[in-house]
């Protein structure tokens, strides 16, 4: 798999996206059970969720970006399978599914109740139309999560069964994601602008710059959701989402921008603070193909000049989490390796004399997003204390800097959170613009895929200590699942794992 | 008068001309291909081949710029590279969003500069007169968004009177609209206001040095009368200009009050676009702002002859 | 000079000065004038620029400038109260009803944005001199053949006329209102000398037609000589001397008006023309004692002492050192 | 005679106060303006942080010492650009003949069709966000109003009896233009100059607001001031300090430009 990491296509995009994903969590349970659509105990109630990164358009088969699946995943479209809270793949519109013992084979049976919104009830027949529409009409590189599948094949309207060319546990994983969102085959018209998804809510309106309503859908086939309508509101600055929560224009703030703001809140008993972790690693990348960072030394020397935890109390209030490698801690394979390179600056200073770096100047490549700004200034503080010198060069985001650092890999240090979930494989790739070549890597990666849930655990781990010891890159931290709302909202997920934000198990006690 | 119609016209539509050019011209100068752009970095290449043919954005510039400026003569601002919408109803919606907010800005500023300046004149050797001026200096001196964010803090955090942003347009709920856009409006105004009172004070001053005041004055005007009756009218002509010339700024401008107070206008639109490297749409908005100050600009010269009948004659 | 002026106070005068002064601050630009118009009497005030004569005829109609203020007393005919220090409200009554005035800048002295018509028929509203706007533009259209203009000027703009016809407009507005006394404040300097005597010869005819009187400044003798009746000579905020136009201009005691004479050639032809030495100074800083004693060639140690008035109101001179009264 | 100008004198102070600082600060500033001290992050002001640090613990008085390097900088960088073109812009088209001085006038009336954001963003998309490209689109959205006011006080020169008589004596446009109209509109040039430069100053805190401004780590009033707004309950101090500065500088500047004005044209004595 080669999907994007980069979470994001707009300014604060990249930060939102993460608090997005970690909703999704909770709906685990949800699915499934029940047939019978009975009242919904909320009523006519609506609700307003603030959120930073408004989509430039609804159709991620061909627009890359995390607010779309942020907003529709889930909420609209469903899939297959998703992840539960603790990053199980649970059922959704698969009701179970069983896998051939070569691992090559998947058969699901699906529910039989499910309805899209434009009338048409939802068939295998639709299920193999929108796996095979991934490999033919979808044009972002996530697409790629497919090439994998061999054929799928309606046995029955119920029933789906799904070859792949070999054993791989990404491709399950990477169904619960947008990739795997079920489309109808006559609800593909206008996907930019009408989203049709069997979803237990339906596309309302979009006011394009300010925010997507979203309607209770009434036909729905499993648990109806609480509130009848949920607006998301879009806001590009920080200081106008918290605002609008104290002043009571939304409900909830997906996801805290201004982590040293929440002091209005913390202290407040008309709202609650959920603070969690996400899939948001803020990396501090090396341009791995240069000359300087072929030496070990190098690389081994940036990572021991940063204090984690005073960077992380400087540039987001000490919210977040610290971590040694690419591996959020919700991943089975987690590891705790911030002790792998920890802080030393004596000792950096003499890695960097010794590999010949020190007095060397690098140039650090920030993309527009308000983290990245805040820890770049750290960063070069930190390196120049160890005997680097440090210029920063900012890169507007996204356009150019994913033309000059992403694409072109023109660029010494970089930071950018990469929310993807289970990227580390995809980041640390001779073609990403890390340009991190590295074999033995990918041999731990490709038995990870191939091999059974205790090869692909341990693999993992290998991996992860690989890049962590090798010092591919440095993991700055990881990005908080930071809610803030009302007291008595239920349903918000404490971890951001998921590329949606689950809006169908909130509800008002 | 009618030379002079015709002549402002002929003036009007070469630099609609002119400046369209300049504007295309710019945007084909932007960094990067904004077809790979919209379609993201990991795109394949036949994805960002198949979206130039479908834009034509291989075709010679000069035949671009003709099908989009023949395009936008037929009210069809073309489809967005990013969103795959069409820009036109978008660019539209913006620019209703923002003529309220700048124009609400301007009656504003309009409603407090006329007083304001008028007194100050009047009285610009007394300490009513200084203190006003004073005043108005200091609220030069305030940038709009740091305005907006001190109301935001006290009218809206602390008191909880209004809103603290957000958009509604006055069709779906006339109060919410109205009470969403005191803030905005009042920041925009309160600035705008300030620099406006120093021109209406400088006009008014101007025409209290006048013969014709003292005329109206010795023909028995008590003050404010003949001030009203004979000056407002003079008065008027410097100030028009510099309020023409605000509207046209504001509208971008207004874009930061925007930012703060969460209104889609049309400069956040821009802001959007640019950043999404959305080509077309950065230049229809670019453009639509253009033409507004043009005609805004021509408007503000008919004002003129309908102000003073000595521009009436001939051509100057 | 206010010890003679008790003694001849003509109860029946128009317009009564009594002891006007004028400062700006703490300069003193107009002190201590006297003067009167009888009836229908056409008076001049004569003087170079910075005289105070303009002053002095705002003073009267209370339109001084900021920060320049008036004391002393004003009275007019038919008003019952003091004209100096009297509130807008008052004084807004007494504009352009009872008294007018002509400025010296016909081209700036109307609205640019109004038409002659509405002008001169606001003159009459204000007041309330007609019943309505209809009578009122009837009135304005009678007015403006007086002044020997075309009814059609009624519609005009002010930049549409030459600066003859404005002034003739300025002056149909001044008299719109059948005042008692109209002041001109160098009426026809700002004009072309083909069309200053017909503005004068209005003038004269207006005022005489509705047996107003008329205060007429300038610094023109010559133009005094063909308006006025009698006349006021004015240097350094002080009336120097007065007195019937044949009998100063052809007899001047003062040494001013004496000077005066002599640079222009009003009088005659055939003596070379002198100049008075020196420089006007500027407005208020005048010599104390004799305003004149540092451009007179007769000056004394007296001249520092403030020259007595001698004569009558009407006539007479402030002098230490007059001139012979030659006896014919 | 001619009183003190109480506008000239306030002006003069702020902007020579904003000078020496600038200059100071090349050569003393308390703390190494960038230097970033978790320790000691969002101090209260004392006695050793006067103004108290900011999020990344750099002494928030050292950057707004520094910072005012910036402001100047940008307004003169754009008040320089905005001069150099505006003004001889404006000699022409008064001395230009009708023709071609009416092509010069309405070139300069489309600029006001751009106004200093809008080329911000569009030059910020280009050539990417900068203190500089900030300071060039403020500049040149700036010509058009000098091109005006030099136009206008070009043409009263022109019409003056010296340069009527230079010119009957056959001397060539350009000496005129060196020796006659230049020094006569030098008064003109200085009132606009000090008027831009308070309209680049706040232009440049616009753009930071909006990211389009000076980028970090130099320090900029403009850009403290919106890094401050998630302090705005926490610590207001950090917002106040910038935009107590950003507003004193606009008003010595509007003061000066107020100021010199009645200087060099008495009959405007009364403005303010």
């Amino acid at each position: 798999m080669k999907s994007s990491l980069i979470r994001g296509t707009l300014p604060t995009r990249t930060v939102a996206l993460v608090a997005s994903a970690a909703l999704l969590a909770l709906t685990a349970c949800s699915a499934g059970s029940s047939t019978s659509p009975g009242s919904s105990p909320g009523g006519d109630q609506s609700l307003s969720v603030g959120l930073v990164a408004e989509p430039a358009s609804l159709d991620f088969t061909t627009t890359d970006g995390a607010a779309i699946p942020q907003a529709l995943l889930g909420n609209v479209y469903e899939s297959l399978v998703k992840q539960d809270e603790s990053g199980k793949i649970v059922p959704s519109l698969a009701k179970s599914w069983t896998v051939s013992p070569d691992r090559k084979t998947y058969t699901f049976d699906l529910v039989d109740n499910a309805k899209f919104s434009n009338d048409k009830p939802f068939t295998a027949a639709d299920a193999v139309f929108s796996i095979n529409r991934v490999k033919s009409a979808w044009t972002v590189s996530l697409k790629s999560a497919m090439d994998v599948v061999q054929e799928a094949k309606a046995l029955s309207p119920t029933q789906l069964q799904v070859t792949l060319t070999k054993p791989s546990n990404g491709w399950l994983f990477r169904m619960t994601t947008r990739i795997g969102a079920m489309f109808s085959e006559t609800g593909v018209s206008a996907l930019a602008t009408t989203p049709v998804g069997t979803g237990p809510f339906t596309f309302a309106k979009w006011n394009r710059g300010d925010s997507i309503v979203f309607e209770r859908n009434e036909n729905y086939w499993g648990t109806k959701p609480f509130f009848n309508q949920i607006t998301l509101k879009y806001f590009k600055d920080p200081t106008a989402l918290n605002n609008a929560l104290l002043t009571g224009t939304i409900n909830v703030i997906g996801t805290v921008q201004a982590p040293e703001a929440l002091s209005q809140f913390t202290g407040n008993d008309k709202y609650q603070v959920i603070e969690g972790t996400t899939n948001g690693e803020v990396l501090l990348s090396f341009n791995n193909a240069l000359p300087i960072f072929s030496d070990i030394r190098t690389r081994q020397g940036i990572r021991q000049a940063i204090d984690h935890r005073a960077l992380l109390d400087t540039c987001f209030a000490g919210r977040g989490k610290l971590i040694g490698s690419m591996v959020p801690p919700t991943d089975p394979w987690s590891e705790d390796l911030t002790n792998v390179a920890p802080y030393d600056l004596a000792k950096a200073k003499s890695l960097l004399q010794a590999s010949g770096a020190a007095g060397k100047t690098l140039r650090l490549r920030l993309p527009t997003l308000p983290y990245a700004i805040s820890c770049g200034q750290v960063v070069k503080s930190q390196l120049e204390q160890a005997g680097l010198k440090v210029v920063i060069d900012q890169q507007e985001f996204p356009a150019q800097w994913l033309t000059t650092v992403f694409k072109n890999a023109d660029y010494d240090l970089s930071i950018i959170a990469h929310v993807e979930p289970r990227d580390l494989g995809a980041v640390f790739n001779a073609k990403y613009y890390t340009r991190y070549d590295d074999p033995t890597l990918q041999q731990y990666l490709a038995a990870a895929d191939a091999g059974d849930e205790a090869a692909q655990i341990d693999n993992m781990k290998k991996a992860a200590r690989r890049i962590s010891e090798q010092a591919a890159g440095d993991w700055l931290f990881l990005l908080p699942n930071l809610i803030v709302a009302d007291k008595n909202l239920k349903g918000l997920p404490q971890n951001a794992i998921t590329e949606n934000f689950d809006l169908t198990r909130l509800a008002r006690s | 008068m009618i030379i002079r119609l015709i002549e402002r016209t002929a003036v009007l539509l070469v630099s609609l001309v002119v400046s369209s050019v300049l504007v295309f011209a710019f945007m084909a100068v932007l960094p990067g291909d904004p077809a790979r752009v919209a379609l993201g970095v990991n795109a394949s290449d036949e994805a960002v081949a198949e979206l130039r043919r479908q834009f034509g954005l291989g075709r010679p510039l000069p035949t671009q710029y003709f099908d989009w400026l023949g395009g936008l003569l037929r009210g069809d601002f073309g489809t967005s590279y990013v969103s795959k919408a069409e820009i036109g109803p978008q660019v539209f919606d913006r620019f209703q969003v923002t003529l309220w907010l700048v124009l609400a800005g301007m009656v504003i500023a309009l409603v407090v500069a006329a007083p304001a300046g008028t007194v100050m004149a009047a009285r610009h050797r007394k300490v009513s007169g200084l203190a006003l001026s004073a005043i108005s200096q200091l609220g030069v001196a305030v940038p709009a968004f740091l305005a907006g964010i001190l109301l935001i803090m006290l009218f809206a955090v602390k008191l909880g009177w209004l809103p603290a942003n957000g958009w509604t347009p006055p069709a779906q709920d006339p109060g919410m609209f109205v009470r969403q856009l005191i803030l905005p409006a009042l920041s925009l105004g309160l600035v705008q206001g300030a620099v406006l009172t120093r021109y209406v004070r400088s006009a008014v001053l101007d025409v209290l040095r006048e013969d014709y005041l003292r005329t109206a004055r010795a023909k028995g005007l008590r003050p404010f009368p003949a001030l009203w009756r004979h000056g407002i009218r003079n008065a008027a002509v410097p100030v028009v200009t510099v309020l023409g010339l605000q509207l046209a700024t504001l509208l971008i401008g207004a874009v930061v009050v925007e930012r703060v107070f969460v209104i889609p206008g049309l400069g956040s639109l821009l802001l959007d676009g640019v950043s999404n490297r959305d080509l077309l749409l950065v230049q229809d908005v670019v453009m639509v702002l253009v033409v507004a100050v043009l005609v805004v600009n021509f408007l503000v010269d008919l004002l003129y002859v309908a102000l003073d009948p000595r521009l009436r004659v001939g051509s100057r | 000079m206010s010890v003679v002026a008790d003694v001849n106070v003509r109860t029946s005068d128009v317009l009564t000065v009594r002891g006007l002064t004028v400062t700006v601050r703490d300069k003193t630009l107009v002190s201590d004038v006297d003067l009167s118009v009888g009836p229908g009497e056409r008076v001049g005030l004569i003087g170079e620029s910075g005289s105070g004569k303009s002053l002095t005829a705002l003073s009267v109609l209370g339109l001084l400038p900021e920060d320049v203020t008036a004391s002393g007393s004003v009275r007019l005919t038919g008003v019952d109260h003091e004209l100096i220090g009297a509130d807008e409200r008052r004084m807004s009554r007494v504009r352009g009803r009872r008294l007018a005035m002509v400025f010296q800048e016909p081209m700036t002295a109307l609205n640019p944005t109004m038409r002659i018509g509405d002008q001169i028929a606001e003159a009459m509203l204000i007041h309330g001199t007609r019943p309505g706007r209809g009578a009122a533009r009837a009135a304005a259209v009678e007015l403006l053949e007086r002044v020997q203009l075309p009814p059609d000027t009624l519609r005009a703009y002010p930049h549409q006329l030459s600066g003859g016809q404005r002034q003739r407009v300025v002056l149909a507005l001044a008299l719109a209102n059948d005042p008692a006394l109209l002041i001109c404040d160098e009426p026809t300097t700002a004009l072309d000398v083909t069309v200053q005597a017909l503005v004068l010869d209005l003038i004269v005819k207006g005022v005489v037609a509705r047996a107003a009187a008329l205060l007429f400044i300038t610094h023109d003798l010559a133009v005094v000589a063909t308006v006025c009746e009698r006349v006021l000579v004015m240097y350094g905020g002080r009336v120097v001397e007065s007195g019937p136009v044949g009998e100063v201009f052809t007899r001047p005691r003062h040494r001013y008006t004496e000077g005066l004479l002599a640079a222009s050639d009003l009088e005659t032809t055939q003596r070379r023309l002198t100049t008075i030495p020196g420089n006007v100074p500027p407005a208020g800083q005048f010599p104390s004692g004799c305003v004149f004693r540092t451009r007179c060639r007769h000056a004394t140690e007296v001249c520092a002492t403030t020259p007595p008035w001698t004569g009558s109101e009407t006539t007479g001179f402030a002098c230490h050192h007059p001139a012979e009264a030659v006896d014919d | 005679m001619r009183r003190l100008n109480p506008s000239l004198v306030a002006g003069g102070l702020i902007v020579g106060l904003i000078v020496v600082m600038a200059l100071v600060s090349f050569v003393w500033t308390p703390y190494d303006a960038t230097l970033v001290d978790p320790v000691n992050r969002l101090a209260q002001p004392s006695w050793d942080h006067w103004f108290g640090t900011d999020k990344f613990g750099r002494d928030v008085l050292s950057q707004i010492m520094v910072g005012s390097r910036t402001t100047l900088f940008v307004g003169v960088v754009a008040v320089g650009v905005a001069a150099v073109i505006g003004v001889p812009l404006g000699i022409l088209a008064a001395m230009a003949r009708r023709w071609p001085a009416e092509i010069i006038m309405r070139t300069n009336d489309l600029l006001l069709a751009f106004p200093a954001l809008l080329l911000a963003i569009m030059f910020g998309a280009v050539f990417g966000a900068s203190t500089m490209t900030a300071m060039i689109a403020i500049g040149i959205a700036s010509v058009p109003s000098f091109a005006r006011v030099i136009r206008s006080g070009a043409l009263q020169v022109m019409r003056t009896e010296y340069v009527l008589a230079a010119r009957a004596a056959g001397r060539q446009p350009f000496p005129i233009a060196i020796r006659h109209v230049l020094p006569n509109v030098t008064s003109l040039i200085t009132v606009q100059a000090s008027v831009s430069f308070a309209i680049a100053v706040l232009a440049e805190a616009a753009l930071s607001f909006l990211g389009y401004g000076t980028p970090p780590p130099t320090p900029s009033w403009g850009r403290m001031l919106q890094e401050s707004q998630e302090f705005l309950f926490s610590a207001p101090r950090l917002a106040i300090f910038p935009g107590v500065a950003i507003a004193i500088a606009v008003l010595g500047f509007n003061l000066l430009g107020d100021g010199l004005r009645d200087r060099f044209d008495p009959k405007l004595e009364d403005r303010r």
